[in-house]
């Protein structure tokens, strides 16, 4: 199978790679470029775990081709902190044990950080419902919810 | 190996906080590596060939083609994994679910593997695999298998525990039987009697992480494999011996772990990845499609339970008896008699019985499931003492309260209890206020308890101080929902020393001892028991390093606060030692300073817990949506308090999934049609409410800190809870699991 | 299997119909992905529309809204006009999936990919939607309804591309809404959808109404009887009870994983129902 | 002396015993004095087998003691999850 040159940018660097024509972007992000934040839950777009930014709206990077990526705008998890600075949704993650085996953890908090860049006031159903593409078989929702309140309040600048 | 694992009540300083875990920021940042994140120089891929058959002889497997196709390195069927087990039938039912032998016993059953350069070329591989089927009839229903009709699965079956033993083999392994005292006498005494049967479908583990490993086979003998498992050690002597390698030869190393709830105690597909290695000579990497991880992996049984309980009208139980068939896929197992165990294990019974049987059917082979077997032994039970109370009139916690069991009480499964915490987390629901709220229309109310086992086991952890005096903690026990937390904070409170300054880690199978798995809800029980073992070791070694130093006898250092004090007049101008002091001196004293420890952790005691759920019906479509939930258990002491309310989350929110909406969905020709998380609906975010917890410390007498394990109970009681709220909102007892929308209209257009 | 990313129609036409058999038309990709993952499928060709013009825009114009094939679902939530003229088009679409979803499917993906029971269709239905159609022979105007022949099969002749949805201007107290139902609270594929659209007279009675069922037979059911039960009304109860039977009765759906018939029978006349009501309710807010 | 409860499982290679009394201060004396006086339950004892004493079950501390009336079970070990 003959292979396809893309160039995109991710994490605001620009990144050339050749993939083939029926690969998935989740597959080039891990197999071609290390990137091994975004994870394969099912590879049919029903566990947000692959969940990426791409030109500014949150998808699911295993149904999105490789291919498609030419000149666009990608963002993953590895892009999420700036050095050591982590965002404030991963700080309360950590604070609040919004996690417990961790595998759902990057998409989650993608699909929460495109969530606060639309709406920086979600009120709980908010949260719920925009987060629905996220599936998570440890926590049972509770404290990664608290989280996503709490790291919205704090990113407005109200007292906690 | 004298360690006193008595509880012993003192004040805690880092136990009972709730600290950022240490392997927290690798998982916010992508940086965690779980199974399928690991590569090897020069790896294949492989996939594996599935029987759509739901049970089929297995003619013929030409595989010439596939193996002609360029980029192909290794094919593998059963030849491949020749039968090393040695008469061990448990043993080889694992063979022969990792590849069928002579029939495909359920669809997505393994028949063939390839191993090759990349996934194109794999697939191609697989389409060339010719295999000839015989299909046979098949059942998959758990009733239906064991109708004198159903097609025999295995033909050298013949029912066990039964007398006389039938002269005819069938899909029922065995019968096994609980109970004391004389139920129809019971029966008898009772004014009124509630019995029923009920129906649990068969549910998934639903772990977010697909199974994933790299296996490579060397030519010397030796092996390593990185995997996505509960219990490398468990995982590395099942891969020996199936493969015929030698134990100490093959390193396993877990990987972060994406969920397991049980589904990863068992072998999968491991074996297969390490023979196409052995056979290509290269590393192998094979990870499953979601497809078949809900195929070929981790279901629970499906079950038909007979309940009949009698009590008196003042409330007290006369008898009880349950009949509890469950599924164990296409080999025989113990899933019913673990049923049958546990069903009537929270009351004070005079007279109980309970039969459990095995049964056999083309569904996948059965696996451990988060408090394995009880949830739908509760589901059936808990429903029945719901239904028996509203029947003489009696609230359902007091009708609970005024039964249930308690330290002295004889267990419906035999020994006699010792002190025990059901009563306490019934008290707590009765004054909890969730109980009291009010409810609006179409809303209901429900509570159930449930029982679990938990247990311990063998246990081995490594204690190092470093130059520096941080300390690094080897554990075998895998992290699967933050015990690297609890138990650096355990060697922090024994040392003395800062949470900050532990680091806790998960060994291989090559740096640390054996350990059994993370399951029974041990994990933080029994590696913590080890911890606190291996720093008053490591205390024993700090003290004699400080008499060197000081030149004192050993005799009159004494631990505390992190440090050693000299005691007794002649000392008392010696500033005490650090951790770091010691440390900092230990090349000239002796060398490196670790605490070791190996050990069994028994006596980790049985847990109960209580649920109340509230729901909202609507009566015209069936849609439930569960409003309030609320989960008490006795954690004994809650090292790290939000991951034991997690494990509580966690729990209830699996088991809300079970009671409402998650099941396989089987089709006429034995195929299972909801293979993927768009149709095995496990509950989304937008699903659930916040769920409330509340944290019972009734200290473990066998454990040092009182800490008992939390991880399984949790899901016990939900089925029955969502049922008894449904059953509330609607007016209608609701018997069969998952209480989906159109079985609730149907029930309400039966009752109209 | 080549992956093209023409910037014409012509283009895009030409590709495939160079390739008529074993091609396939990307533009969200929701559906199409989830095919390629299975192991049976294979492909020649996908051509990718996004980068065509006007593909991903929405146009108002004299026919009223022109909605681009690639224009994501998410999008027609952030067009204000298009959400007030025909906000059960918006709900309904913007019920496909997750969020992760909602940023790449399309309406004409849910169309053409003939689900029986995909959420936009009865809604676009309920509307009497057109789509511009172009094509080696040419382009052609048909109604959305007329697209989906069968579960997955389409009335598009090879090398055709559905180039846009043309939603007409609502006429005045007009009022639209869907409702699905589906076992949890997202996520899932709907078990029965309902749609109607009704406008009301200056007096409050309807004037016309249109319904459409998805998921309860093997295309979109428009039950006019039921539909013409609505008309010179003003919702009483009676006639709510009777457009709920008579939407039952039209529904001749199947036994599946998702439902049975007897439910689906009967879900579909409640949530009819309900549609209707909120319809009514829209059409009284709007001038 | 103790008196020792089979579970049903292991009552037929036991002489259908329910019961059976035995001088033992361990679990490991307990179960190898079972055991050479039913040789049939050395294959549930290489696996299969935990022993409850007073309420608290042990599967692995074969060096557990037995105190003097003790009640005593033997049971099947759970499968975990």
């Amino acid at each position: 199978m003959t292979t396809i040159a893309v160039s995109t940018t991710i994490n605001g660097d620009d990144v050339e790679y050749l993939c083939h024509a029926d690969e998935s972007l989740l597959d080039v992000l891990r197999n071609r470029l290390g990137l091994m934040g975004s994870k394969e839950g099912c590879g049919t777009g029903d566990c947000g775990a692959c969940s990426t930014m791409l030109d500014g709206r949150i998808v699911c990077s295993c149904l999105v081709l490789g291919a498609e990526a030419e000149g666009r705008e990608i963002e993953t998890i590895e892009g999420m902190a700036h050095g050591h600075d982590l965002h404030p949704l991963q700080t309360k993650f950590l604070e609040h044990a919004a996690l417990q085996c961790g595998i759902c953890t990057p998409g989650f908090l993608m699909a929460a950080k495109a969530l606060l860049d639309v709406n920086p006031d979600p009120t709980e159903e908010e949260i719920r419902f925009w987060l629905a593409g996220n599936l998570c078989r440890c926590t049972g929702y509770d404290k990664i919810v608290r989280a996503v309140q709490d790291a919205a309040a704090e990113m407005r600048g109200d007292a906690a | 190996m004298s360690f006193d694992a008595s509880y012993n009540e003192k004040e805690l300083n880092a136990v009972g906080t709730r600290p950022v875990r240490p392997d927290g920021v690798d998982k916010v940042t992508g940086r965690a590596r779980y199974g399928a994140d690991y590569n090897m120089p020069g790896q294949l891929v492989a996939r594996v060939l599935r029987s759509p058959h739901a049970h089929a002889r297995i003619l013929r497997i030409d595989t010439s083609q596939a193996e002609a196709l360029k980029g192909v390195k290794a094919v593998v069927t059963a030849a491949d994994l020749p039968d090393l087990t040695d008469g061990d039938a448990s043993l080889f039912a694992i063979l022969d679910n990792c590849m069928a032998r002579t029939k495909a016993l359920y669809d997505g059953h393994a028949v063939a593997a390839v191993a090759a350069i990349d996934v194109h070329v794999a697939r191609k591989a697989l389409k060339l695999i010719e295999v000839d089927y015989e299909v046979l009839p098949h059942v998959v229903d758990v009733d239906l298998a064991m109708a004198p009709d159903a097609p025999v699965l295995d033909e050298t079956i013949i029912t066990k525990g039964v007398t006389p033993a039938p002269d005819a083999p069938s899909n029922v392994f065995a019968h096994s039987e609980f109970g004391h005292g004389d139920v129809a006498a019971g029966f008898a005494k009772a004014d009124e009697i509630v019995e029923r049967t009920f129906k649990t479908e068969q549910t998934h583990q639903g772990y977010i992480e697909p199974h994933a490993c790299v296996a490579s086979c060397n030519s010397d003998g030796s092996a390593e494999m990185w995997v996505c498992t509960q219990g490398p050690f468990v995982y590395r002597q099942v891969c020996a011996d199936l493969l015929g390698l030698e134990v100490s030869k093959l390193k396993v190393t877990s990987s972060e772990i994406g969920g397991g709830f049980g589904g990863k105690t068992h072998v999968w597909a491991e074996p297969v990845a390490l023979a196409l290695s052995r056979k290509a000579g290269r590393p192998v990497k094979l990870v499953m499609s979601r497809n078949e991880v809900f195929r070929a992996s981790g279901p629970t049984s499906a079950t038909s339970i007979d309940v009949k309980i009698g009590a008196t009208k003042d409330g007290t139980i006369t008898a009880a008896e349950a009949t509890l068939r469950y599924t164990s896929g296409p080999y025989p197992d113990t899933w019913a008699e673990t049923g049958a165990m546990t069903a009537f294990a929270c009351y004070d019974l005079e007279n109980v019985k309970t039969v459990g049987i095995e049964v056999l059917v083309n569904r996948p082979k059965v696996a451990a499931y988060r408090a394995p077997s009880a949830p739908m032994a509760a589901f059936a039970v808990e429903s029945a003492i719901d239904s028996l109370a509203h029947k003489i009139g009696i609230d359902a916690v007091d009708f609970r309260i005024k039964n249930a069991a308690r330290e002295g009480t004889r267990s419906s499964y035999g020994p006699v209890y010792g002190p025990i915490g059901i009563g306490p987390t019934l008290e707590a629901a009765k004054a909890h206020a969730h109980m009291s709220a009010p409810l609006g229309k179409n809303q209901g109310r429900g509570m159930a308890c449930g029982f679990w086992f938990n247990f311990g086991g063998q246990t081995c952890t490594d204690l190092n101080i470093s130059a520096d005096g941080t300390v690094t903690l080897s554990v075998g026990t895998v992290d699967v929902g933050g015990s690297r937390a609890s138990l650096s904070m355990i060697a922090a409170e024994e040392l003395g020393i800062a949470y900050e300054d532990v680091k806790a880690g998960v060994a291989d199978t090559a740096s640390l001892g054996y350990n059994d798995m993370t399951d029974g809800s041990r994990g933080t029980f029994s590696s913590s028991m080890a911890t606190i073992s291996a720093a008053r070791n490591a205390i024993a070694v700090m003290k004699q390093r400080a008499a060197l130093m000081w030149d004192i006898p050993v005799e009159d250092i004494e631990w505390k606060d992190g440090q050693a004090h000299a005691v007794g007049a002649s000392h008392d101008n010696l500033a005490p030692l650090s951790v770091k002091d010691i440390a900092a001196k230990a090349g000239n004293t002796g060398g490196p300073i670790a605490g070791h420890s190996e050990l069994v952790a028994d006596g980790a005691g049985v847990s109960f817990g209580t649920h109340i759920c509230d729901v909202e019906v609507d009566p015209e479509t069936g849609a439930t949506r569960v409003i309030r939930y609320t989960v008490i258990q006795d954690a004994g002491k809650a090292v790290h308090p939000a991951y034991v309310e997690g494990q509580y989350q966690g729990g209830a929110a699996q088991g809300i999934g079970w009671a409402l909406n998650e099941e396989y969905i089987y089709g006429e020709d034995g195929r299972l049609q909801n293979a993927g998380f768009l149709d095995y609906r496990i509950p989304v975010c937008s699903d659930l409410p916040m769920i409330d917890t509340q944290i019972l410390e009734i200290p473990n007498p066998n454990h040092p800190y009182g800490v008992r394990g939390v991880g399984e109970t949790s899901i016990v009681p939900p089925l029955a809870a969502v049922a008894n709220a449904v059953s509330d909102a609607v007016g209608v007892r609701m018997t069969h699991v998952p209480i989906s929308p159109p079985r609730i209209l149907a029930a309400l257009k039966a009752q109209r | 299997m080549r992956y093209e990313r023409p910037e014409t129609l012509e283009d895009a036409v030409g590709l495939l119909s160079a390739t008529p058999e074993r091609s396939h038309i990307l533009a969200g990709g929701t559906d199409l992905l989830v095919r390629m993952k299975n192991d049976d499928f294979d492909a020649d060709l996908v051509v990718d529309i996004k980068r065509i013009a006007g593909m991903g825009e929405i146009a108002r114009t004299d026919a009223g809204f022109v909605i681009g094939a690639a224009v994501p679902c998410a999008k027609l939530a952030e067009d204000a006009a298009l959400v007030a003229a025909w906000p059960g088009v918006v709900e309904a679409a913007n019920l496909i999936g997750s969020t992760q979803i909602q940023s790449r499917c399309t309406m004409t993906g849910n169309l053409c990919n003939a689900g029986p029971a995909a959420d936009s269709v009865p809604a676009l239905v309920a509307v009497d939607a057109r789509v511009k159609i172009v094509g080696p022979e040419g382009n052609r105007i048909i109604p959305a309804r007329d697209v989906p022949v069968g579960p997955g099969q389409t009335s598009l002749a090879p090398g055709e591309i559905v180039a846009a949805i043309v939603l007409p201007e609502p006429a005045p107290q007009t009022g639209s809404a869907y409702l699905r139902f589906i076992p949890r609270t997202e996520m899932d594929i709907a078990v029965v959808g309902t749609a109607v659209v009704l406008t009301r007279d200056a007096d409050g009675t309807v004037a016309s109404a249109r319904v459409a069922l998805g998921a309860v037979g093997p295309r979109v059911i428009v039950p006019d009887d039921a539909a013409q039960m609505l008309v010179g009304t003003t919702l009483d109860d009676d006639t709510l009870a009777r457009f709920e039977a008579a939407c039952s009765d039209a529904a001749t759906p199947i036994d599946d994983k998702r439902g049975t018939v007897a439910f689906r029978k009967e879900v579909a006349g409640v949530l009819a129902r309900r549609a209707a009501k909120i319809a009514y309710d829209r059409a009284g807010e709007t001038q | 002396m103790v008196q020792v409860t089979l579970w049903a499982g292991l009552r037929p290679l036991a002489e259908d015993q329910e019961h059976v009394t035995i001088e033992a201060a361990t679990i490991r004396e307990l179960l190898s004095k079972l055991q050479l006086r039913y040789p049939a339950l050395e294959q549930p004892f290489r696996n299969d087998v935990a022993v409850a004493i007073n309420g608290t079950i042990y599967r692995d501390d074969w060096s557990q003691g037995i105190p003097e009336d003790a009640e005593v079970f033997l049971m099947r070990r759970i499968p975990g999850g």
